[in-house]
């Protein structure tokens, strides 16, 4: 470090509270405002769908299928133009963002909470709880997910609640990596240490010295996970088995228009287009949460 | 070090042990493998038959410990569908995802690590900047839609490749690129940052100081100490590609052993399939351990201690 | 023995900060010239610009910094207007530095025999075997035991001082004309350093370099400077030969720096009253168990040697000795951050040794402590205040009441009661370590222990962080006070214990152990501590007023 | 921002510019680097075939391996439908469970061993032994052995009296050469396998690729003899991997594709794009049977008012296509008993609903609904039935899976189809889904009676009347939604000539160039 030593900026006593510098760092980020405007709009697009959607998502009309966006000689009956049922494609992709974010959302909610538990508890105790933590984590790595979420899927079957559910109980172990080594870190650091000798109980110890310490790597891990689990949705509905249909999935929506990619390649580059930005906005937003959470504000 | 690799190992084989039960008792819950293995037009007799002939009504830790016993001397059963030996039709096809997974790997690093050196030695330059749009990009794009794309810009709109098949080098080109592109975003941001760490660290300015050329500074002093977590990701996420390869074999219609995996997954191939997700479990330990031993030689620390 | 001709001249050099910093330079207008066997020391204050002197000379500058005026000129050349190429051309063949860190100091993926040649292959033509000539002699010269096995050792495989010793040889390699030294005896050990300041001493002979020595301590520049500058924030306040900067200093800044030095010779006491026994420590015994592998147990270490004494009402007990002297394992101990192996503690006559880590919990609040480092004993995501209450709170008080005390605590400590309602980093090193104290005394402990407390702050915040000595007597408290530098040892405690390989090797107090030390160990101590010939000249009273 | 410039100009290019390339230039010629010039015919499949030893596989591929590459006794004239001899010459019914054969002399098999009684007595032998396992008993299970006569003349004896017979024998019996099938078994088989049909196999990678040649000294029988000289048949599973291929040349002659995507392909010109009916149809099967539980469809009204609900025609003309016609009737119409005489169901949503509030359902219902393939139709049917107020919940299974669900426990509401081995007699879809067995859901005595009758009977006006009775009831009580028939699409380069057929096997020994 040789800025510490040279200059030691950082010595000198800041006017900001953590969360404001935070903050003034935040509308600095190019690629968190970039990525956090982006995101906020297609999840305002997914809450206000119903009021946006021009038609309903499982509205067929067998006579209309396949009819080209407006930028390809469509109508604006149609700006998207319509499926292969005859669904209004701008309606599915509307409610399609509803069901990415929600599969995005509740599979990184479920890693986060098996991942953090077993993260923290191995990075705080070591020992012997580090080693079978460890050891879990490494099992965990060694399946090879794809195939693992294929086959359970192919068991169950495909529901939104299935896919969720399998995308959660796989994606844990970066959250278990990263807020394992995360832990042990703050763990070494003093203040836990006056927490303890202050005779703070061990979940207080967690929850007021630990859990906010670590909180922006999980919030960054969130973000991955929550992109990784959105991907994953599409490859598995891709090869046929990811949330089931008439669904307006994103990844569905590819799966199904895969179907006419010589002929018809709107049908899938719409979606993929949606599904590309919504994972690349919360990727910037996860970079920038890291760039401006870091103390030393690397940038 | 040996004391390092064989506690290594050992972990290793206890993990691949767990794996393989874990692998065993999931993928034996997948529907009844007889009416699998009749097919789309048996009935009803033909379906116990098969139950019978094959086993499928005795306990399962039976089959279990009748399956590890024979996998461990490097037989993995018979095909439920292809009635040849699992070890033959495996043996076959990883050819095709090894390649594919080498070819991979190799692109990665070759594109990541450039990128990922040339950003961290100037930091907010246009370098740095571009590579940070290769890997937001690749963190973004997903795999099968990438390969769609590439397929039709450079197989039917250009010409200039093959669309699919393994039946020259020139079949394994987009696959590499879409296979490899998913692991250049992790390698390249990991060894930027461990650039950066190391480039700021006192032992690059001691060498700095000792005035040798920056040349040297770099690519003696430290790269080599920020390449050694990258050995150990770049492992990880060959790993992760071989079991990934099933999406691109998919699209690609290279029959590697992923597309193997799908297939027998949606054909409940049994023993087909608890060979592919033990074999491909075990080459991602395998790798894991090489890369140990790998960074236990780049790292004194390790092989002294 | 001045040389008409300076090796090194510096001539109003600036360099400034990049925006945002506290200040607009980090050096301004700075004039400094070496010559040849001349050692000249920068002294001044973390943040001072002592540093980025010697790196703007070097070349080695945080691209964050850049020089914007002036020159360095080193034989007649001046390093600001070639080219960095050439610079490094000139590095470790004109030009070598010493580092502050040596356990960082060197790349851990090669030996350091070949970290030592790489300098003769960057810039001579000798053969491997003259290499490794050379190398194996640079080694003998600065003092490596069996040069032939650490040419082929691996960093981490070196003691601190040994790898020291290495970057020195390194520096040395090329005879260069300008050796700079960033505090590099500041991470060793009392013994060490002695030791590294003497070779330094010897190089001063036997080569023709000048050095310019940057450093913080006025006992290391009394044992080696020929000349000093005095710098605060940028800029050279005070320059001149040692004997006239170290006894007749004019600069208030220097005076006030000068006068915060801790005397060596503490002054006889009035011999403190017998107090009733506050803590009584009888057996204390601890090892570790190294990290076993799958197939073995871990070997037991002993940290500990079954350790026996008292402290006290009122007392304050200093517990001095090197790195792995057991010290901070004794007093970790004591709180219960670690598990005993044996022995037994009384506090107000009860022996909590035998409680389990819940039924030790009321205790807690008997005896507190205070960490070394500022920075990492305070939560950044917790405002003061909420680290304040946290002890009372969890001792049942209510937070209101708790919140009341803390304000009145921060007032104790010297500070600003609104200080509650901010977070750590909107305060300084010496402020939060005076935040520390003031949560420890939360609890109201009968005991107070502080571990190594003040060593990583400056002298002066150390001297306004030790006033709070006072606070301990008003408050009636016993003290534990450990740490590695004697003389604030001596500034301080009442008794002395002196530690060595987890064994207590001497008890005293301050003034017997100081003035007639028993254990050889402990006068081999006394024996390395810098600046022995220096008297410090008594101006504390003057320097305060000028100061204020 | 630069980000997102790049970004966006990456991704549109497909959007626009690949789309208008594509239906401009993409399809404007195929090279020759592959095809007539070499003569070499490139086909693929889209299923990995597990065996191309027809004993061990239940896929359609591997049939179609099997007519080129084997001969049965006899053989399906798949024009006029009549049984011609085929390694057999002639042959005659000793009684109700004994067939004779006449062999035809001076034929060889690929690796030169002769052809005689011996080797379909060992093939018959060996394939009705269960021990063998062979994949789909059916096909062989109604034998019960073989013996030989002379060396070229055999009898075969028969479980029961089986009148469909002739057909199997002409479709799933390949006759295999004794001393070589003993020598190598059903293994050696598979990788090496000797045949003495049109075209002999040079190499197999299992399940992927397979290389065949013309037979030079193929006996004079009802099949063609092999015009050209190489196959070459690679397994490409995407469908548009196919189109690609055909488009850039790499492929001659692919089948299975899709109707949207051969719509395109024959819009674009330049290939040859034929739409040929099948055997096989879809329904709409429903738990009548009550194996589910207690479930709405046990109610004869709610299965009427399911019937009215789905507009077959409707789907049929925007999805199915091609030569697809809707059903009334629970078989295909090509097949022999197939009575077209039977109640039929006019789309009637408001007759539908009328149903369901007499029924009791007023307020409808959810149910569970499975399906395999054709996703859009299985969404459109469901379409159908939220109109009506019946909530249905896809899902989506595969094969086995579904297959394996509505053996154990039915399946409340399912959109199934079912090809019938190209067998065109009903004999091979009544029994399996009204003959109470495990895929029965309606488990209709009557219907099961009529079946036997029908199935065990040699007298072709006995059997037409039963399986008559049985498909009237399986109408009147509304079983089944009989849907429509598939058909298949096929796609090739202008110089293949090939006429495909309704049994959905191409014979590449038909196969020509122009």
């Amino acid at each position: 470090m040789v800025e510490m030593s040279v200059t030691a900026p950082g010595s000198a006593p800041l006017r900001l509270t953590p969360r404001q510098r935070a903050w003034k760092r935040a509308r600095r980020h190019r690629g968190l405002v970039f990525g956090g405007a982006v995101l906020a709009v297609i999840v305002a697009l997914a809450i206000f769908a119903p009021l946006l959607a021009p038609y309903d998502p499982y509205l067929q009309t067998l006579s209309e299928r396949m009819k080209p966006p407006v930028f390809l000689g469509g109508s604006f009956a149609h700006p998207l133009g319509t499926d292969a049922l005859g669904r209004d494609y701008l309606s599915r992709l509307l409610y399609g963002a509803r069901v990415s974010l929600f599969i995005g959302l509740v599979a990184a909610t479920i890693s986060a909470l098996i991942g953090t538990t077993l993260g923290v508890l191995a990075g705080y105790f070591g020992g012997r709880v580090d080693t079978v933590i460890t050891f879990l984590i490494n099992v965990r790595l060694a399946l090879p997910v794809v195939l693992v979420a294929l086959a359970v899927v192919a068991l169950l079957g495909g529901s939104l609640t299935v896919v969720v559910s399998v995308l959660g109980l796989l994606l844990w172990d970066r959250f278990a990596v990263v807020l394992r080594s995360a832990t042990r870190q703050v763990r070494t650091i003093e203040y836990v240490a006056a927490a303890e000798v202050l005779g703070a109980s061990l979940p207080r110890i967690l929850y007021k010295d630990i859990m906010p310490n670590v909180a922006n790597q999980l919030i960054v891990v969130a973000t991955l996970e929550m992109a990784h689990a959105i991907i994953l949705e599409a490859a598995l509905s891709f090869l046929g088995l990811g949330v089931q249909p008439p669904t307006p999935s994103w990844g569905l929506m590819i799966s199904e228009g895969k179907a006419m990619l010589l002929f018809q390649s709107w049908l899938i580059t719409i979606p993929g287009v949606a599904l590309f930005l919504l994972v690349l906005a919360i990727n910037m937003v996860g970079d920038g949460v890291r760039d401006v959470t870091t103390p030393e504000g690397r940038d | 070090m040996l004391r390092f690799v064989v506690g290594k190992i050992v972990m290793a084989a206890l993990v691949a042990l767990t794996v393989s039960i874990i692998s065993f008792s999931l993928l034996h819950l997948s529907g009844d493998p007889a009416v699998a293995m009749a097919g789309e037009n048996a009935n009803d007799a033909a379906i116990q038959a098969i139950r019978e002939t094959y086993g499928f009504d005795r306990p399962l830790i039976v089959q279990y410990g009748d399956w590890l016993f024979s996998a461990l001397r490097g037989d993995f059963g018979e095909s439920y569908y292809f009635r040849m030996p699992v070890t033959q039709i495996i043996a076959d096809r990883l050819q095709i995802t090894m390649l594919l997974g080498l070819l991979s790997i190799t692109f990665a690093l070759v594109l990541s690590i450039p990128l990922g050196v040339a950003a961290a030695l100037r930091p907010n330059s246009l370098v740095d900047r571009a590579a940070l749009f290769v890997s937001v990009v690749g963190q973004a794009i997903p795999s099968f839609w990438f390969g769609l794309i590439l397929i039709v810009v450079f197989a039917i709109d250009l010409r200039l490749l093959p669309a699919s098949g393994a039946k020259s080098w020139t079949g394994f080109v987009l696959p590499t690129i879409v296979l490899g592109y998913y692991a250049t975003p992790a390698i390249m941001r990991l060894t930027r940052t461990g650039m950066l760490d190391v480039l700021s660290a006192d032992y690059v300015r001691t060498a700095r100081a000792k005035g040798l050329p920056a040349r040297k500074v770099i690519f003696k002093h430290a790269l080599r100490n920020a390449i050694i977590p990258v050995v150990s990701l770049a492992a990880v996420q060959m790993g992760f590609m071989l079991g990934g390869s099933v999406v691109v074999e998919s699209v690609f219609a290279l029959h590697g052993a992923g597309y193997l995996a799908w297939e027998s997954i949606s054909r409940n191939d049994l023993p087909t399939m608890q060979a592919l997700v033990l074999i491909f479990s075990m080459f991602y330990i395998a790798f894991t351990v090489l890369a140990d031993i790998l960074n236990a030689w780049l790292d004194p620390r390790l092989r002294v201690a | 023995m001045l040389d008409p001709s300076p090796i090194l001249s510096i001539r109003d050099l600036s360099v400034a900060l990049p925006e945002g910093g506290d200040r607009p330079h980090a050096v301004t207008g700075l004039s400094i010239d070496v010559r040849p066997r001349e050692i000249v020391c920068i002294v001044g204050e973390s943040g001072s610009g002592k540093s980025v002197t010697a790196f703007a000379t070097m070349g080695l500058l945080p691209k964050a910094l850049r020089p914007t005026g002036g020159e360095i000129r080193v034989d007649g050349r001046d390093l600001l207007s070639i080219s960095a190429k050439d610079h490094a051309a000139m590095r470790g063949r004109t030009l070598a530095m010493v580092f502050q860190e040596p356990m960082s100091a060197l790349n851990p993926c090669y030996t350091v025999g070949e970290q030592i040649e790489e300098v003769f292959a960057a810039h001579t033509a000798m053969s491997r075997a003259e290499r490794r000539q050379r190398t194996l002699a640079l080694m003998e010269e600065v003092k490596l035991p069996d040069p032939q096995r650490i040419h082929r050792s691996y960093p981490h495989q070196l003691s601190g001082g040994q790898r020291q010793r290495i970057v020195i040889a390194i520096a040395l390699a090329l005879d260069p004309r300008l050796l700079i030294a960033d505090e590099p005896t500041t991470a060793l050990d009392v013994t060490t350093q002695a030791q590294i300041l003497a070779l330094f001493r010897q190089l001063r002979e036997k080569h023709d370099a000048g050095i310019l020595f940057v450093t913080h301590d006025f006992d290391v520049v009394a044992e080696i400077a020929d000349r000093v500058v005095v710098m605060q924030k940028g800029r050279i306040v005070e320059e001149g030969s040692v004997d006239a900067v170290l006894n007749r200093p004019e600069h208030p800044y220097t005076r006030h720096l000068i006068s915060a030095v801790p005397r060596r010779h503490p002054q006889a006491r009035d011999t403190a009253p017998a107090t009733p026994v506050a803590l009584r420590v009888e057996g204390l015994e601890k090892s570790f168990q190294t990290p076993g592998t799958m197939f073995r147990p871990g070997t037991p270490i002993r940290a500990l040697a079954p350790a026996s004494f008292s402290v006290g009402e009122n007392e304050t007990l200093g517990i001095v000795g090197e790195s792995g002297s057991g010290k901070s394992t004794l007093v970790r101990w004591l709180v219960r951050l670690i598990e005993p192996s044996a022995g037994k503690v009384e506090i107000g006559g009860v022996d909590v040794a035998g409680l389990d880590r819940r039924a030790f919990r009321p205790y807690r609040k008997d005896i507190q402590i205070i960490f070394q480092d500022p920075y990492g004993s305070l939560n950044p995501r917790r405002t003061v205040g909420d680290q304040l209450i946290e002890g009372p709170v969890n001792f049942g008080v209510s937070p209101k009441a708790a919140m009341e005390r803390a304000r009145e605590l921060m007032r104790i400590v010297r500070m600003d009661e609104d200080a509650v309602e901010r977070y750590p980093v909107q305060f300084s090193g010496g402020q939060r370590q005076r935040i520390c104290i003031a949560r420890a005394l939360a609890v109201e402990p009968k005991i107070l222990i502080a571990d190594e407390a003040v060593s990583a702050l400056d002298v002066s915040v150390q001297k306004e962080v030790l006033k709070l000595n006072d606070v301990k007597t008003r408050l009636g408290l016993t003290l534990l006070f450990i740490t590695h530098d004697l003389r604030v040892a001596g500034e301080v405690c009442d008794n002395v214990m002196v530690m060595e390989k987890g064994e207590i090797v001497e008890t005293g107090s301050v003034v017997e152990v100081f003035g007639h030390p028993r254990h050889p160990y402990t006068r081999s101590l006394l024996d390395a501590m810098p600046g022995k010939g220096w008297d410090v000249p008594d101006l504390g009273a003057i320097a305060e007023q000028e100061l204020s | 921002m630069s980000l997102m410039r790049i970004a966006s100009s990456k991704c549109v290019r497909p959007l626009t510019a690949c789309a208008a390339i594509l239906s401009a230039s993409l399809f404007a010629g195929t090279t020759a680097d592959a095809g007539q010039a070499d003569d070499t015919l490139n086909a693929a499949f889209t299923k990995e075939v597990e065996n191309v030893d027809l004993y061990y596989t239940t896929a359609r591929e591997g049939l179609i391996l099997s007519h080129s590459v084997w001969d049965g006794l006899t053989y399906r004239d798949p024009v006029s439908g009549k049984y011609v001899g085929n390694l057999a010459t002639a042959w005659r019914w000793i009684d109700d469970t004994t067939l004779e054969f006449d062999l035809r002399k001076g034929v060889k098999f690929h690796n030169g061993e002769p052809f005689d009684a011996d080797d379909v007595v060992a093939t018959v032998n060996y394939v009705v032994d269960p021990k063998n396992g062979v994949k789909a008993p059916q096909n062989v299970n109604w034998m019960k052995s073989a013996e030989k006569v002379d060396p070229y003349k055999v009898r075969i004896h028969l479980v029961a009296p089986f009148p469909a017979a002739l057909e199997f024998l002409s479709s799933v019996v390949p006759i295999y050469p004794n001393e070589y099938y003993a020598k190598v078994g059903p293994s050696g088989m598979a990788t090496h396998p000797v045949g003495t049909g049109p075209y002999k196999v040079e190499s197999v990678e299992p399940g992927r690729h397979f290389v065949l040649k013309k037979n030079e000294d193929h006996f004079k029988g009802p099949k063609a003899d092999a015009t050209i000289g190489t196959v070459d048949i690679r397994t490409i599973p995407e469908v548009n991997t196919q189109l690609a291929e055909l488009a850039t040349g790499g492929l001659d002659l692919i089948w299975g594709v899709p109707t949207d995507q051969a719509e395109m392909l024959q819009a674009q010109g330049g290939f040859q794009v034929m739409n040929k009916e099948t055997m096989r149809v879809g329904y709409i099967t429903m738990d009548a049977a009550k194996r589910t539980g207690d479930t709405p469809m046990a109610n004869k009204k709610v299965r009427e008012a399911i019937n009215y609900a789905i507009d077959r025609k409707g789907i049929v003309d925007a999805l199915i296509k091609g030569s697809a016609q809707v059903i009334d009737s629970a078989c295909s119409p090509i097949q022999f008993g197939c009575d077209q005489d039977v109640k039929t169901y006019d789309y009637d949503p408001e007759k539908a609903k009328a149903l369901l509030q007499e029924a009791g359902y007023g307020d409808g219902f959810s149910v569970e609904f499975y399906a395999y393939r054709d996703r859009s139709a299985a969404e459109a049917l469901m379409n159908n039935l939220s109109a009506v107020g019946i909530q249905p919940h896809l899902n989506y299974l595969q094969y086995a899976a579904l297959a394996d669900k509505v053996r154990q426990d039915g399946i409340p509401v399912g959109f199934m189809t079912w090809g019938s081995n190209s067998i065109a007699d009903v004999s091979a879809i009544l029994p399996e889904f009204f003959g109470g067995g495990g895929q029965d859901q309606a488990r209709d005595k009557e219907v099961m009676e009529a079946i036997e009758t029908g199935d065990t009977s040699i007298d072709e006006e006995v059997r037409k009347e039963s399986y008559g009775k049985a498909l009237k009831r399986i109408a009147d009580e509304a079983y089944w939604v009989p849907l429509w028939t598939y058909g298949t699409n096929y796609a090739m380069s202008e110089e293949t000539d090939f006429e495909p057929t309704s049994d959905e096997i191409v014979r590449f020994f038909d196969v020509k160039w122009k």
